[in-house]
């Protein structure tokens, strides 16, 4: 079973509050969510939708074909009911001039206001859903406990009574048991994995759709003891987390394209002052501002490439809210191992869509910080950036073993950090700190494989499109297509070995990217000279779903 | 050579007769004074020939980029209360590229020293005009002489709340130093410009220059009327008032967060992954 | 909808009950009433609310990056003197994002208006704090409230030395109208700070907030003492004044460069290769 | 004949204006210089030196061995005597403790203080060297009447003679007779080129190696009536330079990689509002501050990725002086031509070298603004962004045609310039923007090639290495090697015409870049999949010069 609703509106209308609650009752019910947002970049107004597909196995992409549409304004319909299934419902408001077969019109705002508050309009209206796929009442009633209290509670749980008893129960379904998972988007899995690995200090500046993560962050800042500072711009930001770095925390930010651009200049400066930062982009589509509430997988290049010179670095892009938890606890250990800014690599979609997956296993998150003790340094003045095989240097924090200092020069400088002009010793810097990405390619890891282990068609890809491929694969493969696919999530150094091996197997290797060049496809070229001629590269703003995959596969294969 | 914990055999790379040699061994001596030892200071900076000051004393520092001494040292402070976080650059670095983070930073009103190297000119780049030039100044990008009205850092600090702000002159060691102690030892955001004569670029805000116009803040000025700093701060030209504008007891970014105000220093925090876990709860 | 050249079909996307709508309309009365034609005016702003203000009016428009209202329009100016060029802007974009420009751009004082829509929070990212938000006030971010000091922009443009200052209120259509036109007249840098309730973000500085405060700088009131101006500045609580602060004759930008001033806009200079040809002369 | 003096000291000694003299007699004495210079980043002190080498042939490269130290502290003899020729002299003040069986002191600065000048001290050393080198008194006479003028000049040209008459001629020269050359530095040619081409308004902030081009530019501005502001930064720089295109202006910034870094939003900016811009970067070695005086090119992916998502862009690097200036006029017309940013790569060894070439040609500058008339947009409501089969929209500035507005909006847009949400709409436009590209690649200019036609090995490069490879290969070809060379100016979008044909020929190619991993060797490979293994990379923040390419492609042949 995978049932699809979509829930569609204004800004404003009280739609995420619907689909949240709605989620939870299904995610508690026992089966798992996948829960996607799309919104414009208003606050009242205009047209936003949210998709919620369940299903008792785990989904990883939003589908195209709908089960119900619940309508809060009649554009829904109009932009939504080609979608909609055979047997698909609409549920609108019996107010709604719009008339259409499939239509179930219920007197959902005059019941709203019969109780005395036109707001629980919306509880009304999950009263309905829950009784039309056979839920619990009382898990309903559980969940509004959680959203509201007082007089405000007693209204929405008589606006969920009202609303259940308004229909009957349209589909059938026997529920699975399996209650204790959770369902999390993409900016909150980071945020957490974050808080996990000791993130101690969080500075950003709002940008949508990054402000998620320091949303998320800010909101435990009290109960952890942290500190979440807004700043006044962007530069400041990766500043900031620079100097909390350099002071010992383990520091982040979070913004997307337009305000990592600023950061550009700062991300030089923490690979030559080999501090560490994790900066999480959050991709939208650009450029400039373009289209603020939308996704993209547009920066890469940038990303990989951002500032003047070359230094050493990391690229992990996020292909799930599972692993985004433990990537981003795994980004600050690496940080801090290489000293380096490590890059994270989200998107809209990803960052806005709830799953349901399994709890996460925290005993797994182990803080690894590389500092080096008085005894490792010894009694000679301490050198920051001490020339070693390896590249790295033995790295304090100030003010803790008394008689050592040590300066950190975004000029290049000699092993005390001191400002130099011979180009022996910038060789030697340059050469130590480049150093770095030979064993930071060893940490990097491969990309997933997808599907067949012989394949004639190699798909290739990275991030959030690992979902929807996922699920478009598993469907070539029922076909009988021969195909696989790798999907990246370390993406620079980029791991060459699966995809040496594959791009030998398969005939045709075709990218899909949410970009309009390719641009993994190009990094790829960049890297091993394999061709990758058949790109399918969306750029509308909108996430691949699995079944526009899997068209455009059958389509060229 | 001072005698002091802060001295370093590093060689400066700045002109022979420059300001800030003067600066340098004031805050040597300053902190000398204050007896604190190299390993509790951090000193941070953006670029410039002022900004070099981390190069040549003997404690933490961190020399960053152009502009940007300010959030660094945000980031340091924040982090760990327990350090002294001081930051000594240009005006060019600080009013011009780093406006911004000047701004704001006095809002944020943390426990840290404030010293900007005021040259009114951009020294490390060879001559061009820094937001304090007077107007008509030649130089070979304003080559009919500046136009913009110069930036009034004390003003601007004013009118922005900071809790200290001051103004002395690299040509008066005594006066400097003291002004430095008292700026370090002010709990919150303080502020001191310095008048610093550039002998390569700036020909006309020489030491002569500065020393003919200044005069010392009166004994019974006081410092705590923001309206009447605000109108001292305005006198420049023929006559230039040296000393603390402006003084008040403010609370600041550290006391409004209880946990780091009586807690640890952030730092000192033990990380433990298991914390978060039960945020999990949220999710279901 | 109103009746001026100035309006468009274009449906906004500002929530109902908006200050923006108020200053809309009184941008677009006040440029009808100073007899504009909508191709002589543009419109520069950055992102944001308040910034989609080009976007619902019929005139030329730069609606450009966040923070970054102010560059272009001073590009704009300098090259073409003849057009009238005019800045909206949020609060967040001006004095957050954007306070560098806001700073030096004062000090250029070219001959432009700017009209900034400060509703205390950032709307457009739904809700954050902004430089001018109130201490205490709680948001996602700040989820303790907010521990910064506002900036004062009344304070700081004067401490800038801005030559026309001003405050007005989206609630009062006539004294924005006027303010505005007495800023589009102003020969120099005009800054108007323009309170505007934010219905979905800023439940605390509403229509009410501000009407139950607000009042308007007496009719004697000498908008030519700056010290005077400052101090009422500092205004700030249970009483807002509102009205003209400060202003005074200053040159311009334009004034300073006689080529510019004397000669034709820069952009209707005729453009010709050979006039570079003698400074070949300098490298032989 | 091939002569090579070297003028060494510290910061503030007056060596540069001891250079720029000397180099002007020798020019209109109708030889060709290449004038290069090596200094620290500080005012005072430290050692800096120039390297002046000249010849009756046009020169491309400084060269190591050296015929003449001109020594003005001893530490420029300790540092350089390894590299004098076994004739080769060093001149240096009497007061010098060193001995050495090569060098002449002379009373240098006795005789300025005779003359009652300690400063001028360096044109006493100028007028020895013209005795030694034969060369005419009168023109130094000539030279210095143009640096100075009432007492200093009288006591220059005092102090001339009395440098002439203390030593006796040591180089015999039969000197050629072409006088009218002009010697000049890259960024004064692309300070020129810009001023030729109609510029009228510069905003940049100062940032070594890039000042240069703004201040030559600021020293025409009241000559030429046009507008150099100085930003607060170099974020406003490019914003304001936008805005004054925008409105009509030919307009420019200069900057290096840091700055180029703050730009990065902005060039998105450019790219999404088709305003055009023209960008200087003069790179310098970083990361970060790096090494702010010294040279590198090491920003190539930097700047062909910069900013979030994608847009129609176009970078040419300056391989030499003489084309710098003609590229500079037409980076003006083709950001006019495809309204987009062109960002010119110069780096600190072109910037700052001079060079004597022949007088440039200005009747072949041609300013094409490509503006559209009242007539070419007609009665309807004027669309800024029309979708056009080229891509191109006919652009109009604001205020010039009664009747019709237009905005231009960072946001995603339709045809008029106003935001939208639509995926259609988005897919249009950026469609439309990146068919420019396709116009671009046939307007981008294929590798200058050098050598042989068939070669067997294949060098490729590009900017400012061109003048050193170009001595090189002519050697290597003395050698009877099989070597050819393509050295790139526009290297994006890349042009592949050349590279594929040459890399089918060679059996070696060899990339020859001044950066750590072979930046235009990894596009190359991005682009075309010819694998380029082979790298010379040199990242000291030192040039590279024509005898060590010639060593090291000797070594590996
Ligand atoms: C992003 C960036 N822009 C420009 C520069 C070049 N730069 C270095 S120092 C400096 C000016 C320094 O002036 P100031 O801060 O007054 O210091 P001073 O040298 O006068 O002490 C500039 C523009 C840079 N390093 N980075
Ligand atoms: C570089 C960059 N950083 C952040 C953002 C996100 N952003 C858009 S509008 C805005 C704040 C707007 O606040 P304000 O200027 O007060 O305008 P309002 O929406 O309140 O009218 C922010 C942070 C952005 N677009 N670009
Ligand atoms: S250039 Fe000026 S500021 Fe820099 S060291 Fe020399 S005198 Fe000092
Ligand atoms: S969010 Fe606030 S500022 Fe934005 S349109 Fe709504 S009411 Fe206005
Ligand atoms: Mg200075
Ligand atoms: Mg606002």
């Amino acid at each position: 079973m995978d049932y699809n609703i979509l829930l569609g509106g204004a800004a404003g209308q009280g739609m995420n509050t619907i689909g949240d609650v709605l989620g939870k009752v299904i995610t508690r019910t026992g089966y798992y969510i996948f829960f996607n947002k799309d919104y414009m970049s208003r606050v009242r107004g205009g047209h936003n939708f949210n998709q919620l597909r369940f299903s008792e196995k785990p989904l990883y992409s939003h589908k195209e074909k709908l089960d119900v549409i619940i309508a809060l304004n009649e554009e829904t319909i109009d932009k939504h009911k080609e979608r909609l299934m055979k047997d698909g419902i609409i549920v609108a408001s019996s107010d709604f001039k719009i008339t259409d077969e499939k239509i179930i019109t219920l007197p959902f705002k005059e019941i709203a206001k019969e109780i005395g508050n036109v707001k629980v309009f919306g509880t009304v209206i999950v009263g309905t859903i829950i009784k039309m796929f056979n839920l619990s009442l009382d898990i309903l009633e559980d969940v509004l406990k959680e959203y509201f209290s007082g007089e405000i509670l007693e209204m929405n749980i008589q606006a969920a009574q009202r609303g259940y008893e308004l229909t009957g129960n349209r589909f059938n379904l026997v529920h699975p048991n399996q209650k204790d998972r959770i369902t999390i988007n993409g900016n909150q899995a980071v945020g957490l994995g974050a808080l996990a690995a000791g993130c101690i200090f969080f500075s950003g500046y709002p940008m949508t759709p990054g402000t998620g993560v320091m949303n998320y962050i800010a909101s435990k800042q009290k109960e952890l003891g942290i500190v979440v500072e807004q700043a006044e711009d962007e530069i400041a930001a990766l500043n900031m987390v620079l100097g909390a770095s350099f002071a010992g925390a383990r520091a982040m930010t979070s913004t997307s394209g337009g305000g990592y651009s600023l950061m550009v200049e700062a991300i030089g400066l923490s690979g030559i002052i080999e501090t560490p930062a994790v900066i999480v982009n959050v991709q939208r589509p650009g450029p400039a501002t373009g289209l603020p509430t939308r996704t993209a997988q547009a920066d890469l290049k940038f990303v990989i490439n951002a500032a003047q010179d070359e230094i050493p670095r990391l690229i992990i892009s996020l292909r799930h809210a599972e692993e985004a938890f433990y990537q981003t606890a795994r980004a600050f250990n690496l940080a801090e191992k290489y000293q380096i800014p490590v890059t994270i690599l989200s998107d809209q979609y990803l960052a806005d869509t709830g799953v349901t997956i399994d709890p996460y296993d925290f005993t797994k998150i182990k803080i690894e910080r590389y500092l080096a003790t008085k005894e490792d340094i010894g009694e000679a003045p301490y050198k920051r950036y001490k020339i070693t095989d390896s590249g790295i240097s033995p790295r304090i924090i100030p003010g803790k073993i008394p008689g050592q200092v040590f300066m950190v020069d975004s000029d290049e400088h000699d092993e005390f950090g001191h400002i130099i002009e011979s180009g022996d010793l910038r060789n030697q810097m340059m050469e130590k700190r480049m150093r770095k990405m030979e064993l930071i390619a060893q940490d990097v890891q491969e990309p997933w494989h997808l599907g067949n282990l012989e394949p004639e068609v190699l798909l290739i890809a990275w991030g959030s499109t690992y979902g929807p491929i996922k699920e478009a694969v598993e469907l070539l493969e029922k076909d009988d297509k021969k195909v696989a696919a790798l999907v990246f999530g370390d993406v620079w150094p980029l791991p060459t070995k699966l995809i040496q091996e594959y791009s030998q197997k398969a005939k045709k290797i075709i990218s899909i990217e949410g970009n309009y060049s390719g641009q993994l496809a190009d990094v790829i070229q960049e890297k091993t000279c394999i061709p990758i001629k058949e790109r399918l590269n969306k750029y509308d703003g909108r996430p691949w779903s699995y079944d526009e995959i899997y068209r455009r596969i059958q389509e060229v294969l | 050579m001072l005698n002091t914990k802060f001295e370093t055999a590093k060689e400066t790379a700045w002109c022979p007769g420059c300001g800030d040699f003067g600066i340098l061994n004031a805050l040597k001596e300053a902190l000398n004074e204050l007896a604190l030892n190299p390993h509790e200071v951090v000193i941070c900076s953006g670029i410039g020939q002022a900004a070099k000051v981390p190069q040549y004393i003997n404690t933490n520092g961190f020399n960053g980029l152009h502009g940007r001494a300010l959030p660094p040292a945000t980031g340091i402070k924040i982090v760990n209360k327990n350090l002294k976080v001081i930051i000594n650059s240009g005006e060019g670095d600080t009013y011009g590229e780093g406006g911004n983070h000047f701004i704001h930073t006095i809002r944020r009103n943390l426990d840290i020293a404030h010293f900007v190297h005021d040259n009114q000119i951009y020294g490390l780049t060879k001559g061009q005009a820094s937001p304090t030039t007077n107007i008509g100044f030649r130089t070979g990008v304003q080559t009919n002489g500046v136009i913009l009205e110069p930036l009034n850092p004390i003003a601007l600090a004013i009118s922005m709340g900071a809790s200290f702000v001051a103004r002395s002159f690299s040509g008066d060691a005594e006066h400097l130093k003291e002004v430095m102690k008292a700026a370090i030892n002010h709990k919150g955001y303080a502020l001191v410009d310095i008048l610093q004569p550039c002998v390569s670029f700036n020909k006309i805000n020489t030491f002569k220059y500065y020393k003919d116009r200044v005069y010392y803040l009166p004994e019974e000025f006081d410092r705590t009327d923001r309206e009447e700093a605000f109108k001292r701060s305005l006198e420049w030209g023929d006559r230039i008032p040296l000393g603390i504008f402006y003084q008040v007891e403010k609370t600041t970014y550290i006391d409004c967060i209880d946990y780091l105000n009586n807690g640890p220093a952030l730092v000192d925090k033990e990380l433990n992954p298991m914390d978060a876990e039960k945020f999990m709860d949220d999710f279901k």
